[in-house]
């Protein structure tokens, strides 16, 4: 299990290669990438805060989760915080387990945790000014998937 | 005494990421309280609670919780990573 | 959309990163990349057949159904035939979204379809000797979640 | 003449890849009579449909399916990729 939160960029395709690399009881590996979107084609950047302790605290929460809840042979999170730039990667995670549904639903759960429970905020920069994005209420529902 | 520390929008109203605050209150809704009536800023920064979360020694809490033991308490909007 | 159907090795994470590149527009990306498995800890080496010609059609479907079910900025599969190693990528599959559902959603789709629809036959070499692999009624049994 | 193909343990079990077959078979049940009653090897291969799977033109099917027009036939066990 690896946790990372750094303000570097990361190279995700170097991350994917590297997860759990020698391991040849496991069958399946799924990640997500998590890209800043410019959703309106005006944004000049985007701005992440985090708190600093508590974020890798939560992090690691959600990870031994996921752990008891399926059989995963390894765990990965990785999220930047600070400055990035329209298409620039924030965040990643990656599962890999003997077989593909539990490295799916694992990583699901990840995202819908992490999304909602760990400390991040994003602020959107345009020409116009800088916003916070609103949490999105599907997002607090997703959590009840894995109730 | 108690640390407190505020993020995102609640960081940027108040004016400050972080204070030490001296206070007798018994759970983290009395907090807010002693804070609301300090300064406009601190009012405004409180005046929807079902906008904000509080963490306690960096967990996830309420706002009924007891401050008992506490000696970090972060006020912050609804996460919003990934 | 790009598939591939190819008997050479491939590089997962350089993969990963040429995908949806320069795409500003896509929020989320999903990946899954199945590895031989060495379940009994006595393989040799895993041996692919595949039906030249169908194999690139079937391929072809399930990723436009796939495109037709999500909003998909774009979706990728790689699958190798011939012979591989314990821990060598067998295949890979991506998608790239707005939203992380929908990325999820379709590439787990895929997956199922991929094992059960498309003509590839998996053979394990041992000390013992070459068995196929049976197909599982479990594999057969997901594609209902999709109906 | 219809080219017939067979894949994994049905190629190993008769022995052969590919071959033409001159037929007058309307439907695949048909020349899957055909073919069972050529020799053991054929019989053996085709004793059990449930483990055989069957594609036309390069696309799924079923035993019951017509074979009119259709200028390839394949036959397989379920497919276990990914």
């Amino acid at each position: 299990m690896r946790v990372v939160v750094q303000e570097a960029p990361f190279d995700a395709g170097a991350e994917l290669n590297a997860f759990a690399k020698g391991d040849t009881d496991i069958g399946a590996v799924v990640s997500f990438t998590g890209v800043t979107r410019d959703v309106s084609g005006g944004l000049a950047r985007m701005q992440i805060e985090h708190y600093p302790g508590m974020t890798e605290r939560a992090l690691t929460q959600i990870c031994e989760e996921a752990c008891a809840r399926w059989a995963l042979a390894d765990v990965l999170v990785i999220h930047r915080f600070g400055t990035m730039e329209p298409g620039d990667n924030i965040m990643m995670v990656a599962t890999a387990s003997r077989h593909r549904a539990d490295a799916f639903a694992a990583a699901d759960f990840l995202m819908d945790y992490l999304k909602s429970r760990a400390p991040f905020w994003k602020k959107e920069v345009t020409a116009d000014g800088a916003d916070w994005v609103a949490a999105k209420d599907s997002d607090e529902d997703a959590l009840d998937r894995w109730s | 005494m108690i640390n407190v520390l505020y993020f995102a929008w609640v960081r940027e109203r108040i004016g400050l990421p972080k204070e030490q605050v001296e206070t007798a209150a018994t759970t983290v809704m009395d907090l807010v309280e002693e804070l609301r009536a300090r300064e406009e800023r601190y009012a405004l920064a409180f005046s929807d609670l079902s906008a904000l979360r509080v963490a306690l020694d960096q967990d996830l809490s309420d706002f009924d919780a007891s401050l008992d033991g506490v000696r970090e308490v972060a006020f912050f909007p609804p996460m919003t990573g990934g």
